[in-house]
């Protein structure tokens, strides 16, 4: 726990020794960051286990859509040297499939379930990754992608309360709201020029 | 006897949470278990994913219900990360302050939830008559009696109101004074000792295996690996406050830490009211109103020690108006979903609650 | 460590049954109406009256229901904006009187979203949204949860619970700081004083907008304010120049000198600093490359009518027009009688206000969508206007005030009493370098009469040609209106004391004094109001209050009047004035000429 | 004839008297555990209010076993109940207040319960209705040497009689002062029989949500709270009569009674509760013991106080 | 005497005293049933415990819900849970009555554009007190059961009824937004 600096170092020299990282990023004292290729990223996260890193704190993906591309994240954690690692990896959107790492951290289990189904990741290795674990009869696509659009599923199915309350106040005038409401999205369409 | 399906839950008495442990019980002993979650599954990572960064506060109390000020805690640590904000030092004490009460809160909440399960409703019926006490002292500083919504990234929401420190004092003496009586009720009570004793164990070599930390962790390993100690956060390392610890992991001796944390806790708000410089208590995000505050491109993962464990935020942002991506994890999510699959089976049908209850699985931080 | 345990340990516990409970009355937990419910309720029929039943009172901070003082809240709708749940509506309300820098408009919050988390409050711009300490509500029909917060809370007054203060404010109350020219620097130089935002300080600067709008409406051409600001904040410049063309054809100009009525409506302004709104149109049309012009401003010309149209006069009005005209597919030509375009922002402006340059690109792009620009060319002298008539299909008139009132004073028409309008022209032939420095006649110590921005031009303009021709200056300022009422925007009051400027305010004039037939000073008399009970303008002075400030020049900056002179007598009788200006129809159309447009 | 119902009518009266007392005392019980609890407590009369309030409910029916059950449940109670004598002399059955009685009729209760519970298919029930079982047959056992003790010492089974017989011995020449550990391990088990903490394993609501009475609602649940009531009533007389000397009149009768009921729901308001396998160890081990011991002592030793 | 004075009441009339009665003790004795779907179940202990001491009011917490009377429905509802809800609701024995708690439970509230949020409670089962607040404070929860039992004394509490009458739109309701009630899994097959 002390000199944790060079915790921050010892880690990026076990791990840059060995592999080959895209890119290091040492976020705080307690915390360092690694980029690497899909293919690596059982044996690097073996050889933290085996090197003391032996809790997978997190597990997650990040939704890319512009690179077309899902960011799997995986978080370990030392107690005695007080590091959080994380290790990224970069899946391609369409095929986005990563084998489990169910034999190094058994712990990743229902993380992976639920990042299948929030994501569609497909996990080989991870015996019920396909069941169903938050949702119940889910019929979209994975909510947590990007291109999934909440308000209009939930305006889909689920109603919205209007009001019958009038608190309204024209005196049968033209409404002055929506006129400058109209102007604001008008202006708003001409950033593009809308004009055309 | 053929084996039976039973339910622990959704609506139960015995569930503290909107889940479901679905349980094969060959008589009393449970064969096989699995927890059901997504009950409370509301779309929070998708959800701040729609909102601004400052909207984003009133948003993330609401992950976990019970203790929200570590969601704070966690969601202002990682912005703070990313954004490379320096918080006032008052700031600090204040955030420990809230958060140690919180602890207070919950692990008062808890040994009273122990009464639940055991029937020992008196337990129950006074813890939160305490707890509704804490409440009361949150309200006076926060607003709100439970969803604080008060540590936000930068700092705090406002200052500790003028007087504030009486009637911390004033609680956190009458709680101390009653400390041994809560104690001779609870767990030195033969009754319940014969529930908590030698069972619902979580041996020393499943804590890695499964992820669990916290108390459910430090009652098992004997090591002091509490996040406040091992990577401080606010100004935890210059309080000083003992971790307690275990190596044998039964229900009792998670229960005996949490109390013994109650001392702790209640020693670090005294540590940190005379501490507690004068000063701001708040800096902006980034300049501007606070529906234009942006913050940079980055990644970051923040934890706090919640009651239950490591309480982690990871945080992903482009640069924009609104978090790119923000995952929590949840911190019984270990135990709460592997522990019931993995370690439940073997215990008796008794044991189920205890099990929730003690491991502190807080079913809304599972769903999201 | 020793752990006692026994069946008897809990049995101390019985000491509660002789202890008083820790159970909050119910009189401290209901409201009075249900606790005469319970009172009602029980199977013997108490005739007691419940007397006092109040809930707990909240905590201060209490983030109870809202309440909301009517008088004090401006419409912004930024509580709308920010709240995460959508629960806010702002609801027309066309009873409330119109103001300037208000709108009709309040709002409504729906309880069956709000989450009662105070951002709206934080974020109010005029502190008129509060949480009350009430927090007891319930009906059976869910129409009831949407509620229009006022001043009192269900019909009676309440504790305020959570307020905005400094610490939760969300608001930046403070401008991003604008580099300026340091007073020594300016003063003897003509180089602009306001350098201009950076992108990273105007991005900042933006991002203090809160997008209400109100300053739309007190913009003369109703820009799209908030629209370019948030063009700015994500960087679109293009967007916020397109935003822009389509109601100012001279941004460059209007974004250096136009009055900033929008600054005095902002809704930041209610409790900080507004936003610098014209500083940030600035931004744009600096930052903005010459071929993003070219591109957006060619964009809207498509089609070509068959229509001529003249405009007199150069000046905003006429190059506005031109601009409308030409973008509607109009050939248009521009008649000016000065050697440059541009009118007053040529020749009225200082260019430490608005250098050429900037004039320069505002005009170029005109002519370059095909504006025709015909100089040197007065319409009643070297061009009639019954040619005119005959060779363009209409004629719009864009003249502008250059004639300067008269004082009215003994003294008044001495040659060393001078307008401002025939004093500001020179200065910027001067910076032009068609005049010499020696050929402008500026005394040593001057004297300014009036208390507009005009006024401080001139003073100021003298100031820097005292400095460039003496070394030192003397000017004074005198005004009817006291400081605080100064019709003069409060920049150029700051900046003009910064260079030393001494103001004479809240006196008028009584007589130039004169001596040898020079022009030694002004007499002046304590002004005690300036309008009458009728409000026109007639001011009263207090006599026994005199002063007479020395000066070997005067400049009156009260105001100018048209030169109509080169409209021919016969249209003249036909065109009827109004205080100084001819009287036309909605669209600018005058009577009885339907081929004359007036701006 | 006419005498048998009016016997019937008096021993009605009996269950009668039975329901309200016991359903008062429990409601005044209430607000004594809420004392310790650090509240109010609500109403005394709250016990009346939610049982009429159950009884003017609808009901679902799961079948006829779960309905007749439950009648049958209620009717073997108050059956029971009509013959408890209510002071050594006042009682609707004269002479056919025989410990034994009780326990045999007590049984029918018991079963309807158990066979309506069964009835409603709920694997909560049938789990709830086996714990009720297990623990009756862990408690019983100690109980019954205790009683069996007593009714070799004195010759009689008959509650009145062995009530007359304390009061002759003078002032607190009770059994349970005379045979202690008797006392002890009779207090222990009517602890269990009137399923007090620790040893409610079956209603248990956070193990298996109230056990037997989980899919019982309106009518059905009111009728099983009359019941519930006046087995309370029958167990506790039981108790008076057995051990605390009985009653020379109802005054005498409704003080013993209620300081029985309330020592032990106080007792029980402190402590948790066991696991059905510790109830029946528990049971077997520590109350057994205690129980052949008294009576060892009692009937070979003659030792008593 | 008596067959002078007593005038025989129409049977609606005596059901309607009866039902008089049967309300007196339905309103004392609220057993509710916690099913704790969302946040607001959070201020329900300290209700039930000695601060409030709610069992003044003849209420208390029933374990099923078979043995309830009310049914606090506390916050948000997701679709596993609303399934499961109305499982539950349909189990209680009648007269039943259900409180919404905060505002997720009339118009959404935070959760008004989430995937997995339904937004109105009273479309799905009939609801006859909402109460405000996110969360309600216990006083107001307490409050809101006072106006329940008014509601009762003046039997406008008739949500009940109305599952009854309206059955086809709520189970229509339902149907849209949950697809299907019946819950598919392991243990419902």
């Amino acid at each position: 726990m002390t000199n944790s600096m060079s915790n921050t170092e010892f880690v990026t020299n076990l791990v840059e020794n060995q592999y080959k990282v895209l890119k290091t990023e040492v976020l705080d004292q307690y915390q360092i960051a690694f980029e690497v290729k899909k293919e690596d990223v059982h044996s690097i996260l073996s050889l933290l286990k085996t090197s003391g890193w032996i809790q997978l704190s997190y597990l997650s993906a990040v939704d890319w859509i512009k690179d077309n591309e899902f960011e799997v994240v995986y978080i370990v954690f030392n107690w005695d040297k007080a590091v959080h690692i994380q290790i990224r990896t970069r899946l391609d959107r369409e095929s986005a499939s990563i084998n489990s790492v169910l034999p190094i951290y058994p712990g990743c289990k229902y993380y992976e379930r639920e990042a299948h189904e929030f994501f569609g990741i497909k996990f080989p290795g991870n015996p019920d990754y396909e069941k169903q674990l938050i949702l119940e009869n889910w019929d979209d696509i994975p909510p947590l992608r990007k291109d999934f659009d909440p308000r209009q599923y939930s305006d889909k199915k689920f109603s919205h309360m209007e009001y019958k309350n009038d608190f309204v106040n024209k005196d049968g005038k033209v409404s002055k709201q929506e006129a400058r409401e109209k102007r604001f999205s008008d202006a708003d369409k001409l950033r593009t020029g809308g004009k055309k | 006897m053929k084996e039976m399906k039973l339910f622990l839950g959704p609506q139960h008495p015995g569930m503290s949470g909107n889940a479901s442990v679905h349980m094969y019980v060959d008589g009393d002993i449970i064969k096989r278990s699995y927890l059901l979650p997504g009950m409370l599954h509301r779309g929070f990572e998708k959800g701040m994913e729609r909102h601004l960064w400052v909207n984003n506060i009133s948003l993330i109390p609401r992950v976990c219900v019970v203790e929200p000020d570590t969601n704070e805690m966690a969601f202002a640590m990682a912005v703070e990360m990313i954004a490379k904000l320096e918080v006032p030092e008052r700031a600090h004490y204040i955030r420990m302050i809230i958060l140690e009460f919180a602890r207070l809160s919950i692990h008062l909440m808890s040994y009273g939830g122990l009464g639940g399960p055991t029937g020992l409703y008196t337990l129950m019926y006074h813890a939160h008559t305490d707890r509704n006490t804490i409440l009361n002292i949150f309200e006076k500083i926060t607003g709100h009696r439970v969803y604080h919504q008060y540590i936000v990234p930068g700092g705090v929401r406002k200052d500790l109101p003028v007087g504030i420190e009486k009637d911390m004092h004033s609680f956190l003496d009458d709680l101390e004074s009653r400390y041994e009586e809560y104690r001779d009720l609870g767990i030195n009570n033969l009754s319940i000792q014969a529930r908590i004793r030698d069972t619902i164990m979580l041996p020393k070599e499943v804590v890695w295996e499964l992820g669990v930390t916290g108390i459910g962790m430090r009652s098992a390993v004997n090591k002091p690996y509490d996040l406040r100690k091992v990577k401080p956060y606010a100004r935890y390392d210059q309080i000083e406050f003992d971790v307690p610890v275990s190596d044998y992991s039964d229900a009792y001796a998670r229960v005996d830490c949490k109390l013994q944390e109650v001392l702790q806790s209640i020693s670090i708000i005294r540590q940190c009211l005379i501490k507690m410089p004068k000063g701001d208590v708040r800096v902006p995000i980034s300049k501007g109103q606070a529906m234009r505050w942006t913050v940079p491109k980055g990644y970051a993962y923040a934890c706090v020690e919640s009651s239950r464990g490591e309480f982690g935020y990871f945080m992903v942002s482009d640069g924009g108006t609104h978090p790119y991506r923000v995952g929590v994890r949840g911190a019984s999510y270990p135990q709460g979903l592997l522990g019931v699959e993995k370690y439940l089976p073997g215990t008796r049908l008794d044991d189920a609650s205890l099990w929730i209850d003690t491991m502190g699985v807080c079913s809304p931080e599972i769903d999201r | 460590m020793n752990k006692q345990y026994s069946i008897f340990t809990s049995w101390r516990h019985f000491k509660h049954l002789f202890k008083k409970p820790k159970t909050i009355p119910f009189t401290s937990i209901f409201t009075k109406k249900n606790m005469n419910y319970l009172n009602n309720n029980s199977i013997i029929r108490s005739k007691k009256k419940v007397e006092m039943s109040n809930p707990r009172t909240a905590g201060d901070n209490q983030r109870g229901f809202h309440t909301n003082d009517w008088e004090v809240c401006i419409g912004c709708g930024t509580c709308e904006e920010i709240c995460p749940t959508e629960a806010i509506t702002m609801v027309e309300r066309l009873d409330i009187k119109d103001e300037e820098g208000k709108l009709q408009q309040r709002p409504t919050i729906d309880y069956g979203r709000c989450c009662f988390c105070a951002l709206c409050v934080d974020i109010c711009t005029s502190d008129s949204l509060k949480m009350s300490k009430e927090y007891i509500y319930s009906h059976e029909d869910p129409n009831a949860f949407e509620l229009m917060p006022e001043a009192l809370w269900q019909g009676h007054a309440v504790e305020e619970g959570w307020v905005k203060d400094k610490a939760s404010n969300l608001l930046d109350l403070e401008r991003v700081h604008m580099e300026h020219e340091s007073p020594d620097e300016r003063k003897s130089s003509f180089i602009e004083i306001v350098r201009g935002y950076s992108k990273e300080y105007a991005k900042l600067e933006a991002a203090r907008c809160v997008e209400c709008g109100i300053c739309t409406g007190s913009c003369p051409v109703q820009m799209h304010i908030p629209a370019y600001i948030k063009a700015i904040f994500e960087d679109d410049i293009e967007g916020g120049l397109r935003q822009i063309y389509e109601t100012n054809p001279l941004p460059g100009v209007c974004g250096r000198v136009c009055t900033h009525n929008c600054e005095s409506a902002c809704a930041i302004a209610v409790k900080g600093e507004a936003i610098a709104i014209r500083w940030l149109k600035r931004y744009i049309i600096d930052s903005a490359p010459n071929d993003m012009y070219e591109k957006i401003l060619m964009e809207p010309v498509s089609e070509v009518v068959d229509a001529r149209v003249a405009v007199v006069g150069s000046g905003p009005a006429g190059l506005g027009a031109a601009y409308y005209l030409r973008v509607m597919g109009y050939e248009v030509d521009v008649y000016e009688e000065k050697p440059l375009t541009g009118g007053v922002m040529r020749y009225g402006i200082p260019a430490y206000r608005l250098p050429d340059s900037a004039i320069n690109k505002d005009i170029d792009f005109i002519e370059k969508i095909g504006v025709k620009m015909i100089v040197n060319t007065r319409v009643g002298k070297d061009i009639t206007m019954d040619k005119l008539e005959k060779d363009y299909d209409a004629v719009f008139l864009g003249t502008g005030f250059f004639k300067p009132r008269s004082l009215g004073i003994p003294g008044g028409d001495h040659k060393d009493v001078i307008g401002a309008m025939t004093f500001l022209p020179q200065v910027r032939d001067y910076e032009r370098g068609v005049l010499k420095l020696e050929d402008i006649d500026v005394a040593k110590s001057i004297v300014v009469i009036g208390g507009g921005d005009v006024a401080f031009d001139v003073a100021r303009s003298a100031t820097r040609l005292q400095m460039l021709k003496y070394g030192k200056s003397d000017v004074k300022l005198t005004s009817l209106e006291n400081e605080d009422q100064l019709p003069s925007s409060d920049d150029e009051l700051f900046e003009g004391s910064e260079e030393g400027i001494e103001l004479f305010c809240g006196n008028g004039p009584q007589e130039v004094m004169i001596k040898n037939n020079k022009v030694t000073g002004l007499r002046l008399w304590k002004c005690l109001c300036i309008f009458n009970e009728t409000g026109s303008f007639n001011p009263e002075y207090d006599k026994e209050c005199e002063q007479i400030i020395e000066g070997q020049q005067i400049y009156i900056a009260i105001g100018q009047s048209p030169d109509y002179e080169y409209i021919p007598e016969s249209l003249q009788g036909k065109l009827q004035f109004s205080r100084g200006k001819i009287k036309a129809g909605e669209f600018g159309q005058v009577e009885y000429t339907p081929w004359l447009f007036v701006g | 004839m006419v005498d048998m119902l009016l016997m019937i009518l008096a021993g009605v009266g009996v269950a009668l008297f039975g329901f309200v007392l016991q359903t008062s005392i429990a409601g005044v019980n209430r607000k004594i555990v809420g004392r310790i609890q650090k509240r109010y407590g609500p109403k005394w009369y709250q016990e009346f209010l939610d049982i009429f309030k159950l009884l003017s409910k609808r009901s679902v029916t799961h079948g006829w076993i779960f309905d007749f059950g439950v009648i049958m449940a209620l009717g073997g109670i108050i059956g029971t109940a009509m013959f408890m004598p209510i002071t050594s002399s006042l009682m609707a059955f004269p002479g056919y207040d025989n410990f034994f009685i009780f326990v045999y009729l007590i049984a029918v209760g018991m079963l309807g319960m158990a066979m309506s519970a069964s009835g409603s298919g709920n694997p909560l029930a049938s789990i709830g209705v086996m714990r009720a079982l297990t623990t009756m047959l862990a408690y019983e056992v100690p109980f019954m040497i205790v009683v069996l003790t007593i009714i070799k010492l004195t010759g009689t089974s008959s509650l009145s009689e062995l009530g007359i017989l304390q009061q002759a011995g003078g002032d607190f020449n009770w059994f349970v002062i005379a045979l202690p550990l008797g006392g002890i391990v009779a207090v222990i088990s009517l602890m269990g029989m009137l399923g007090k903490k620790p040893f409610v394993t079956y209603i248990a609501p956070a193990e298996i949500a109230s056990g037997p009475m989980v899919e019982y609602g309106g009518k059905q649940l009111g009728m099983l709270f009359i019941m519930h009531e006046i087995t309370v009533f029958i167990e506790v007389s039981l108790f008076v009569h057995l051990f605390l000397g009985g009653a020379e009149n109802i005054l005498f009768f409704i003080i013993k009674y209620f300081a029985v009921y309330t020592a032990l729901n106080i007792m029980s308001s402190v402590y948790g509760r066991l696991k059905i396998d510790q109830v029946v160890l528990f049971f077997y081990k520590w109350p057994l013991i205690l129980a052949v011991t008294q009576a060892f002592i009692a009937i070979y030793l003659g030792w008593v106080i | 005497m008596l067959s002078t004075k007593f005038s025989p009441m129409s049977k609606e009339e005596v059901d309607r005293k009866w039902w008089e009665i049967g309300d007196f003790f339905r309103r004392n004795s609220l057993w509710m049933l916690m099913y704790c779907t969302g946040c607001c179940a959070i201020e329900l202990p300290p209700a039930m415990t000695s601060a409030y001491d709610m069992e003044r009011l003849g209420m208390g917490p029933m374990a099923t819900p078979r043995q309830a009377d009310v049914l606090l429905v506390t916050g948000y509802l997701s679709l596993k849970t609303l399934r499961r809800l109305i499982y539950t609701y349909e189990q209680m024995s009648e007269p039943k009555y259900v409180v919404g708690f905060g505002s997720c439970t009339i118009n959404g509230g935070i959760y008004h554009d989430s995937h997995a949020v339904i937004n109105q409670l009273n479309k799905y089962v009939p609801v006859d007190v909402f109460v405000a607040g996110c969360m309600p404070n216990t006083e107001s929860v307490m409050n809101g059961f006072i106006d329940l039992m008014d509601l009762i004394k003046n039997k406008k509490a008739n949500g009940w009824k109305d599952y009854h009458e309206r059955n086809d739109w709520y189970k229509a309701n339902q149907k849209a937004a949950l697809g299907e009630v019946k819950i598919h899994d392991e243990f419902h097959e």
